[in-house]
């Protein structure tokens, strides 16, 4: 199947506009369904993958405004295609998890389709302005799930996310022009397409300042210091499901736009302004995390750790060589799972309650224990235990930045510390102690269709960490074509000198 | 003794003149109708008015390009050709307007169409020509249709819309004199293109920019009124909430294309010919437009008004293009029309379907925001509808103003005004606070007592109407290439 | 050979997969018993395994590549060389000896399947850190076991937290949280230390980075072995980090036994052992790293001699002991240090049982100055304890004495002097003590009987599963030339000075000299009755060293307190308050100066008039701004 | 004789249009109104602009000015009309000021200089000739626009001004035009 | 001897004075004849550019502005009637319900 991205976009679109059609009760059925027909297609992507190619795979090109350079272009390298199998894998666990007394079941289920493609479709894009499109569109399900389900501040909440991101981004979008437009006057024709971009070189004081245009956009999605603060309140407001994809996913975007357009597109600028990225990914990783350790709402601590942990992908992404890209891609993965598993497990203690807050929980583990025990293990891949999927990532990222800065890379590893720091005070909190409330006494653990939710995730989790190999060669064999291609575009002596080509490359030319 | 003059036919080339013929005529023809026979439904008159259009639409795109006609008075180039389209377009997704389940006071009246016409008439020529005379008397006659249109409407507020329009029009158009005079005292023409070649010949003189530069200053007086820009959009809420949602929707497009091409001539010379002073104008107006009026739409109650702000900001957008002075910026503008055209339309007639004869929830405004809460759950087709307008308002891809705003912003880059376009840019996401409002109230507000009555004046041609505009709202996408490179080559071959 | 080595591996994780099976039911005996029966299993392999290195050499095997990205390749890799064989063979042991005495401990208690998950779970992880052969799965392992800790200290999370003063540790899950923290703390010293490593080397493989050392730079050497033993500090307690060893406490006492004495906190002296043609090439480290162990080993004692807690004691003794193998790692005598390690690992695992054996019998009383003529009804509990004590001491020919009577004449060897004084008077210490322990507890009058306690002696079994941890306490050091012979085929022998040699006996008879001296000085304190003073109780020193020298407390008012109160202000005053509220600002701006600009929109037709006016002089005025500039 | 021609329209025209603007009584403003547009045809007549001098004295005078008095007699204003005046000293201000722009931009020198007629009077038309001749070729479409707008103009006044617009369809409930049968007013 | 100036300037000053009339008068009556001085004084500019350029242009644009004129007075008085119909006042501070 060539066209399969093609596919994967329409798949859930038309399925959505179908579901228009289906009655409210089977809804959930429908839901469900869709959504595993598209993980299964996903899968599918990924077995027919060329894993030894580091190139775009499963191109598609289709005119679409040819004066304007403007085309329907997609394609999934490694970089890209697991992030697509996690987008649609967390859909489907989000639907599985929809609780059961949740309220316009059927617009909820929708939503997330629609939501659904503009997630791959980002994903899939190799033109910037259909990237844009489904980057923008994005925020469109999301305000909605965040509005209509969310907490009492919901509305503020939403447009906060909504506006924040939609500035930012618009500013990208300004940069992005300008890319087309210099492409323009080299080329003489127009084009949007990432691959024709690539082949640029842009001068030096361009690249600069398209960098911070680009880094406006990607750095509010991410988020990073400090542009974060629509994240507490869109995630402290956000139903469940709509936190869990938001986390796993709509967050990976911004990191996604670094590895896929300000690497290449400016590998002097990137390089050249390491330093003060690096700086803020650390100021979100400790003062993040400080933060996440004040917070009293679990969801909230939960928040800022995905904050934080951003900044240590992020760190990954500036080190500008094989081994902290590709931890940062893995790490995205791990975040996205663990992080939309630990929102589902609050999720699941808050449809029982009614609150997220710790002080009216403890003693949860003699209650709960199974729900004590998929948190544990979820919290131990959080704060990056060898192996759980946590790890991996997080260890590659800072393993890659050591290269650049090892003084900067100790301060980015408190992030292995500060991470425990918060992380183990909320379960010591919630799960530890004493049941000191008459109402925990009677909570029920959890159900099976919770259990479907969480296992997949915590089996992934672990899997993955144990033997991330299938994943890991992958992205590395696309990482790897990425900082060579970087290596080769870079003009500067500077980065010539941190760009740092694997060994493997070099022996292969 | 004077010699008699001749003139043969072909070189009046009276073909340029058949749209307005038509057009005049068919008005006429309303007239003569309702002479004769007293107390026909309006119903015949709303085909008939999309007949004469349609065939006033045809006589248009028959036009042959670069043109001119009847002593050179009349300019038949791309740019006249698109923008008519464009003002025939949105007048004939007008017209069926007029056929609501409520009756409204101004379609009981058979001239209303032949009004209706007569300014479609004016329009036309005020953008088929290059000479300020003749622009001055399309514009004339395209403004006392409309005031006289608005006032029909027959409320205290189409009253007070009405005389507050006419008054200030009345003041563009002295600024629009004084300055034609300025033009003509430096000339010795009164057409544009003779204009443009004097001031090539003039330029150099020292101090011809005091006049110069003062005569484009009156001119954006009167171009700054019609197309409200800042400070002299103040008309432009209170009318918009005075007269009739369609009205106030077509108001918000054809008079400020019409104008918009008259800019396009008139400042465009000015720019072309690198007067800075001109383009700073433009460009500064443009830039305190959009932001203003986007920050006074942010604390608007009312959707129509909030739609009246909005528009103003989306001129002040397109504006800025026009200082831009390249074929993209010409283009832009027309395609951003072109796509706003819908939307906008589409988003008053919303308002229109849901209007009722006395306000419902607000003791003055018809469209509080208020109006449309839950509306997802009393009306769910209407708020998606109405949510895929206001999103393509805010300029969220796929919808349709996505790439108007595209190809503006991209213009502007282009040009090398890259902060214009950050500011671009900026002042779209403001505007997605108000547009988001309503999204707001519609999706993530319980519904409100009174509600249930949300389409009110709901009927069948207003549904068509909605459809079509949502329907090219969404799908543009795919119609934007053959439109870009049929606008392109209407710009370039004009020679902007 | 390879499947033994995963035999020995990977039967505690079938174990600890088997008891997760029935971990929320409540107690079913077989998962005891199949626990246990693996880990024999495990030690058998162990054993075998041992005699395969003894008498073919090392075994290599490879299970899979684990991470791989860019040049960077680490497969789970294992090597059972000497070192690693001793240290298979001393954990598997101890293991099963501790495996079987919880089927007897944990009888009663509710979560006793969790339990041996937790116990085999750990096992697995410590036989990952001490089988690798890269740092990496050495690492895995390393955290492994911190997180095995981390269960098993809290496994009464139930618990409330109460004051310091009520208890020292506050609550089991505190005390666990402070564990992890702390460990982590370490942690990012040795990942810093594993990246070093990478980028100077381009492997984490042992082999290929003791190959590449002597091309390193002197001072990357030094920085990779700092922070290799700042990740070993945390491990195995080392001043500063050292606070969590006796809040782990609060765990089940095999635990402490396993983990928290005999296994677990060595594991940071395997490090120094396993990374030796590291530190053989950086003396000055290896000196830092004999001092600090010195330093520790009386610092530890210190707080053993004033401290009522039974297990606080032997905990704190078994900070002294690391101490003490920390020196001789330091001092270059590393088979002394790994021998010191494997006898310190039976006596000492045999005195928490012996000392859960007490707590058991008082019903989980810790303050031995509640108790007192145990020996009466607990005979076994007090001979082990009294072989593990007399071991300890370092009294011949109890293991102990072997063990660090050689790091005392390495230390002598070195003419570190100072080092072989603190070492010496520590023994002293620790013979106190010990005995004072001993003595309190089994001897003395009877105080229990004033509190109602009513003690009884454990299973038999269980007596009979400690007995070869007492055996070993007695006879391991019998061994030693043998032991020396076996691991340092591996580690650099330890040749000592013709002087010392000379010396050997002189120090013998010091050292043994100052161990009965303790012994005898406890006796006499202790061994009648319980004698309180006071005004010695009410002393400084005595509240200083009662107090572990107010450093958990200064840790928290200096560290956690602050961490606190600066997070809250960083969540409340500056993100709330600086980074939101600009960000809210500008909407609010936004928003005011629309409300400001509609003010212009009176609804008032001449005003409307007046703008327009107004419009065309600003834009002449604009005009003539733009027309000056340019 | 021009020059006196010309300062004493000037000065009469400006003193009678500025009591227009200021005067607070209707008829006086009318009046003065009236009497300076017939100033304005004389200023026509001065520049030779015959044609535009009477189109001036029949369009203004007659027509115009005869509908402000026609209005104003139905307004029932013919004495003082009070006004509110809120910002007097602005009102000058700007009005000062806009004189300022206005004078400096028509007094520069180069209006009116080294500009070549496009359309030159005909040779030996007086002026009404030559008016014509250019209306009728080159202007007639304008002149036809005009018609046009003066149509529009007629029906929008006959309609705004007609009884019909007494009531308003848009603000009476449907029902109730149902029961009054209103069938003349679809 | 008169020069063109002359008359522009007094176009000038009669259209500054109309703008004064316009900004000034609350009486919508008043306000339009406001609005004809300014019509007028185009017209002095044109007939006076005219006559000066021997151009008739101009003399046609003042000719086309005195039609508008008369449009305008049209359309505006039947507004004015209307107003005065339904509400009584032509004062335009009595019409500001339209606002913000």
């Amino acid at each position: 199947m060539e066209n399969i991205l093609s596919v994967l976009i329409f798949f859930p679109l038309v399925a959505a506009m179908l579901g228009f059609v289906v009655k409210k009760d089977s809804i959930r059925v429908y839901g469900i369904t869709v959504a595993a027909i598209e993980f299964l297609l996903t899968l599918w992507l990924w077995f027919s993958f060329d894993t030894a190619n580091g190139g775009f795979q499963f191109i598609e090109f289709v005119p679409l405004i040819s004066d304007f350079g403007i085309n329907y272009y997609l394609g999934v390298d490694g970089i890209s295609l697991f992030i697509i199998v996690m987008a649609a894998l967390m859909t489907l666990l989000g639907i599985v998890a929809l609780g059961e007394n949740i309220k316009d079941l059927k617009n909820m289920i929708i939503t997330l389709l629609f939501l659904e493609v503009a997630m791959i479709g980002v994903f899939v894009s190799l033109d910037a302005i259909i990237f844009y499109l489904f980057w923008e569109f994005s925020l469109v399900p999301m305000l909605y799930i965040i509005g209509a389900w969310g907490g009492e501040k919901r509305l503020y909440a939403a447009i906060k996310f909504f506006i924040y991101t939609f500035a930012g981004s618009l500013i990208m979008l300004v940069g992005m022009l300008y890319i087309a437009y210099v492409y323009q006057s080299v080329a003489g024709v127009w084009s949007f397409s990432l691959t024709d971009w690539y082949a640029l070189v842009l001068p030096i004081s361009v690249q600069k300042w398209l960098f911070w245009a680009f880094f406006l956009g990607f750095a509010i999605k991410v988020p990073m210091f400090p542009f974060h603060t629509w994240l507490p309140y869109a995630h402290g407001q956000a139903p469940t499901v709509g936190s869990v994809i938001l986390a796993a996913v709509l967050l990976k975007m911004g990191t996604y736009g670094f590895v896929r357009f300000s690497l290449p597109l400016f590998p002097d600028a990137s390089v050249a302004y390491i330093l003060p990225v690096a700086v803020i990914a650390i100021i979100m990783i400790i003062y993040t995390a400080m933060v996440a350790y004040a917070q009293k709402d679990m969801k909230q601590v939960i928040a800022y750790s995905s904050i934080s942990h951003m900044g240590v992908i992020m760190l990954g992404v500036f080190a500008m060589n094989p081994e902290g890209i590709t931890g940062s891609v893995f790490f995205m993965l791990s975040h996205g799972l663990v992080s939309g598993a630990l929102f589902l497990l609050v999720g699941v203690i808050y449809d029982r309650r009614h609150t997220k807050m710790m002080s009216e929980f403890g003693g949860l583990a003699s209650v709960m224990p199974k729900y004590a025990v998929i948190f544990g293990i979820i919290l131990m891949a959080s704060v990056g235990l060898p192996l759980t999927m946590g790890f991996v990532g997080e260890y590659l990222s800072l393993a890659g930045f050591f290269k650049v800065s090892p003084v900067l890379t100790l301060l980015g590893g408190f992030s292995i510390i500060l991470g425990a720091v918060y992380m183990l005070s909320l379960y010591k909190k919630s799960f530890f102690g004493p049941v000191t409330k008459e109402e925990n006494k009677k909570l029920h653990d959890l159900t099976g269709r919770e259990l479907a939710a969480l296992v997949p995730l915590v089996a992934i989790v672990i899997w993955l960490g144990i033997y991330p190999k299938p994943v890991l060669v992958p992205i590395d064999n696309s990482v790897k074509a990425l900082v060579a291609f970087m290596d080769q575009k870079a003009q500067t002596p500077e980065a010539k000198r941190i760009i740092h080509v694997s060994r493997s490359t070099k022996e292969a030319k | 003794m004077l010699q008699p003059i001749h003139v043969s036919m072909a070189s009046l080339n009276l073909i340029t003149l058949s749209p307005m013929l038509v057009i005049i005529g068919g008005a006429l023809l309303i007239l003569i109708i309702d002479l004769i026979k007293k107390d026909l439904h309006k119903s015949l008159y709303v085909m008939l008015s999309i007949l004469i259009l349609f065939v006033d639409f045809g006589a248009t795109l028959s036009l042959g390009i670069n043109e001119r006609g009847f002593f050179d008075v009349m300019l038949i180039d791309g740019v006249s050709v698109v923008s008519q389209l464009l003002i025939l377009i949105a007048s004939m997704l007008f017209v069926p307007l007029a056929l609501t389940s409520k009756r409204f006071h101004e379609f009981s009246y058979p001239e209303f169409f032949a009004l209706f016409l007569f300014m479609v008439a004016g329009f036309q020529f005020m953008v088929a020509s290059d000479n300020l005379i003749l622009i001055f008397i399309g514009l004339e006659t395209a403004s006392l249709a409309l005031y006289t249109l608005i006032a029909m409407h027959n409320t205290p507020g189409s009253h007070e819309a009405a005389i507050k329009y006419f008054t200030m029009g009345a003041l563009a158009a002295g600024f629009f004199v004084m300055g034609a005079a300025v033009l003509y005292g430096l000339t010795g023409a009164v057409e544009l293109y003779d204009i443009a070649k004097v001031f090539q010949v003039r330029m150099a003189e020292p101090g011809i920019s005091i006049p110069l530069i003062g005569g484009a200053l009156l001119l954006m007086v009167a171009i700054g009124f019609k197309v409200s820009l800042m400070p002299f959009h103040l008309w432009t809420p209170d009318v918009y909430e005075g007269s009739s949602a369609p009205m106030a929707g077509y108001m918000s497009i054809v008079p400020k294309v019409a104008m918009m091409v008259v800019a396009m001539r008139i400042l465009g010379l000015y720019v072309d010919m690198g007067v800075e002073a001109v383009r700073w104008m433009i460009i500064i107006l443009a830039v305190v437009t959009m932001t203003l009026s986007n920050m006074m739409a942010l604390v608007q109650e009312d959707v129509k008004r909030m739609l009246a702000y909005s528009s103003i900001s989306h001129a002040g957008f397109v504006m800025a293009a026009l200082a831009l002075d390249t074929t993209k910026a010409y283009t832009s503008i027309f395609l951003y029309y072109g796509l706003f055209l819908f939307t906008n339309l589409g988003a008053f007639t919303m308002l229109w379907i849901s209007r009722r004869k006395h306000p419902s929830h607000h003791d003055r405004y018809h469209h509080p925001y208020i109006k449309f809460s839950g509306l997802i759950h009393t009306a769910p087709m209407a708020a998606v509808i109405m949510a895929v307008f206001m999103l393509s308002l805010t300029g969220v891809p796929p919808f349709s103003l996505f790439w108007g705003k595209l190809y503006v912003i991209s213009a502007t880059v282009d040009a090398g005004y890259i902060w214009l376009a950050v500011v671009m840019g900026l002042n779209s996401a403001i505007a997605a606070y108000y547009y988001l409002k309503l999204i707001v109230y519609m999706f993530l507000k319980p519904p409100v007592q009174g509600v249930e009555l949300i389409g009110a004046n709901k009927s069948k041609p207003l549904v068509v109407i909605v459809g079509i505009a949502a329907l090219f709202t969404t799908l543009s996408v795919f119609i934007i290439q053959p439109l870009l490179s049929y606008l392109t080559y209407m710009v370039s071959v004009s020679g902007y | 050979m390879e499947t033994l080595v995963y035999i020995a591996l990977f039967a505690p994780l079938v174990g600890s997969l088997f008891a997760a099976l029935f971990g929320m039911r409540p107690k079913t005996l077989w998962t005891g018993v199949v626990t246990s029966l693996l880990l024999f299993v495990s030690f058998l392999a162990s054993a075998m395994l041992l005699k395969h290195v003894y008498t073919v050499g090392a075994v290599h095997a490879e299970l899979m590549d684990w991470i791989v990205a860019g040049d960077m390749r680490v497969p789970f890799g294992f090597t059972v060389d000497e070192v690693t064989a001793v240290m298979m063979t001393v954990v598997t042991l101890v293991s099963t000896v501790v495996h079987i005495y919880s089927n007897g401990y944990m009888e009663h208690d509710k979560g006793f399947n969790r339990f041996f998950s937790y116990l085999s779970a750990f096992v697995f992880s410590m036989l990952v850190l001490v089988m690798s052969d890269n740092f990496l799965g050495l690492f895995i392992g390393w955290e492994g076991v911190g997180v095995c800790s981390w269960l098993l200290i809290g496994f009464w999370y139930h618990k409330p937290d109460v004051g310091r003063d009520v208890n020292p540790s506050i609550s089991p899950s505190w005390a666990a949280n402070e564990a992890f923290i702390m460990n982590r703390i370490a942690d990012l010293g040795m990942l810093i230390g594993i990246f070093l490593i990478y980028w100077n080397v381009g492997s984490l493989n042992y082999q290929e980075f003791f190959a590449a050392v002597p091309q390193l730079s002197h001072g990357m050497l030094v920085l990779i072995g700092i922070m290799l033993f700042i990740g070993a500090m945390g491990k195995s307690a080392q001043f500063p980090l050292h606070t969590w060893l006796a809040d782990a406490m609060e765990g089940p006492t095999p635990v402490s036994a396993l983990i928290h004495a005999a296994t677990m906190v060595t594991a940071g002296v395997y490090l120094v052992i396993r990374a030796h043609p590291l530190y053989s090439e950086i003396p000055e480290v290896s000196y830092f790293i004999a001092v600090l162990g010195t330093f520790v080993a009386i610092f530890a004692a210190s707080m053993a001699l004033v401290n009522r807690d039974l297990k606080r004691i032997i905990a704190y003794s078994t900070l002294s002991q690391l101490g003490y193998m920390f020196a001789a790692a330091g001092l270059g005598a590393y088979w002394v240090a790994l021998f010191h390690l494997a006898a310190h690992a039976f006596f000492k695992a045999l005195l928490f049982l012996g000392a859960g054996n007490v707590m058991h019998a008082m019903n989980d009383e810790l303050d031995i100055f509640k108790m007192g003529g145990l020996k009466k009804v607990m005979r076994w509990t007090y001979t082990y304890m009294g072989v593990a004590s007399l071991a300890l001491a370092g009294i011949w020919p109890f293991a102990g004495f072997y063990s660090k009577d050689t790091i005392l004449e390495a230390a002598f060897n070195e003419q570190s002097y100072g080092i072989w004084f603190v070492l010496w008077l520590t023994a002293g210490l620790t013979a106190f003590y010990s005995f004072r322990l001993v003595f309190l507890t089994f001897l003395s009058d009877e105080r229990y009987k004033q509190y109602g306690f009513h003690p009884h002696e454990v299973q038999k079994y269980v007596l009979w599963a400690m007995f070869p941890l007492g055996l070993l306490a007695v006879i391991f050091g019998w061994w030693k030339e043998e032991f020396m012979a076996f691991v340092t085929r591996l580690l650099p022998a330890y040749e000592m000075s013709e002087h010392t040699e000379h010396m050997v006996w002189i120090l013998i008879i010091v050292t043994m000299a100052i161990a009965i001296g303790g012994i005898v000085v406890a006796y006499i304190m202790y061994a009648k009755r319980l004698r309180r003073n006071e005004r010695i109780e009410q002393s400084l020193p005595y509240r200083i060293l009662s107090n572990q020298y107010y450093i958990p407390i200064f840790y928290e008012k200096a560290f956690a307190k602050p961490y606190a109160e600066l997070s809250d202000i960083a969540w409340k005053e500056i993100d709330q308050q600086v980074v939101d509220a600009t960000v809210d600002g500008i909407a609010r701006v936004i928003e005011e100066t629309g409300d400001g600009t509609r003010r212009m929109q009176t609804g008032n037709l001449s005003d409307y008039l007046k703008w327009m006016a107004a419009g065309a002089l600003i834009l002449a005025v604009l005009a003539i701004i733009v027309a000056m500039n340019h | 004789m021009e020059t006196f021609a010309f300062y004493f329209f000037a000065v009469l025209i400006t003193a009678l249009f500025l009591v227009t603007v200021l005067s607070q009584n209707i008829l006086y403003a009318m009046t003065s109104l009236a009497a300076g547009m017939v100033l304005i045809s004389g200023l026509f007549f001065l520049l030779g602009a015959d044609f535009l001098g009477v189109v001036q004295l029949i369009v203004y005078v007659g027509a115009v000015m005869a509908l402000y008095a026609f209005a104003m007699m139905f307004f029932d204003a013919t004495g003082s009309i009070k006004e509110r005046h809120s910002h007097p000293a602005l009102v000058f201000l700007l009005g000062g000021l806009s004189a300022v722009l206005m004078v400096v931009i028509f007094a520069a020198p180069q209006i009116g200089q080294h500009v070549e007629a496009l359309y030159p009077a005909a040779a030996g038309a007086n002026n009404p000739q030559a008016v014509g001749l250019v209306l009728f070729t080159k202007y007639l479409v304008p002149f036809e626009v005009a018609a046009v707008m003066l149509l529009v103009a007629m029906i929008a006044g006959i309609i705004l001004a007609g009884k019909k617009m007494e009531r308003s369809l848009s603000k009476i409930n449907d029902s109730e035009l149902e029961q009054n049968g209103g069938k003349d007013e679809q | 001897m008169i020069g063109l100036s002359h008359y522009l300037i007094l176009s000038a000053i009669l259209f500054s004075i109309g703008l004064v009339g316009v900004i000034r008068r609350r009486n919508l009556l008043m306000l339009f004849f406001a609005t004809e001085i300014m019509l007028n004084a185009a017209n002095i500019a044109f007939a006076a550019l005219s006559s000066y350029m021997h151009d008739l242009s101009g003399q046609m644009f003042a000719f086309f502005i005195i039609a508008v004129a008369a449009s305008e007075v049209a359309v505006g008085l039947g507004l004015l009637i209307l107003l005065y119909k339904k509400y009584g006042s032509l004062d335009l501070d009595d019409y500001t319900m339209l606002r913000g």
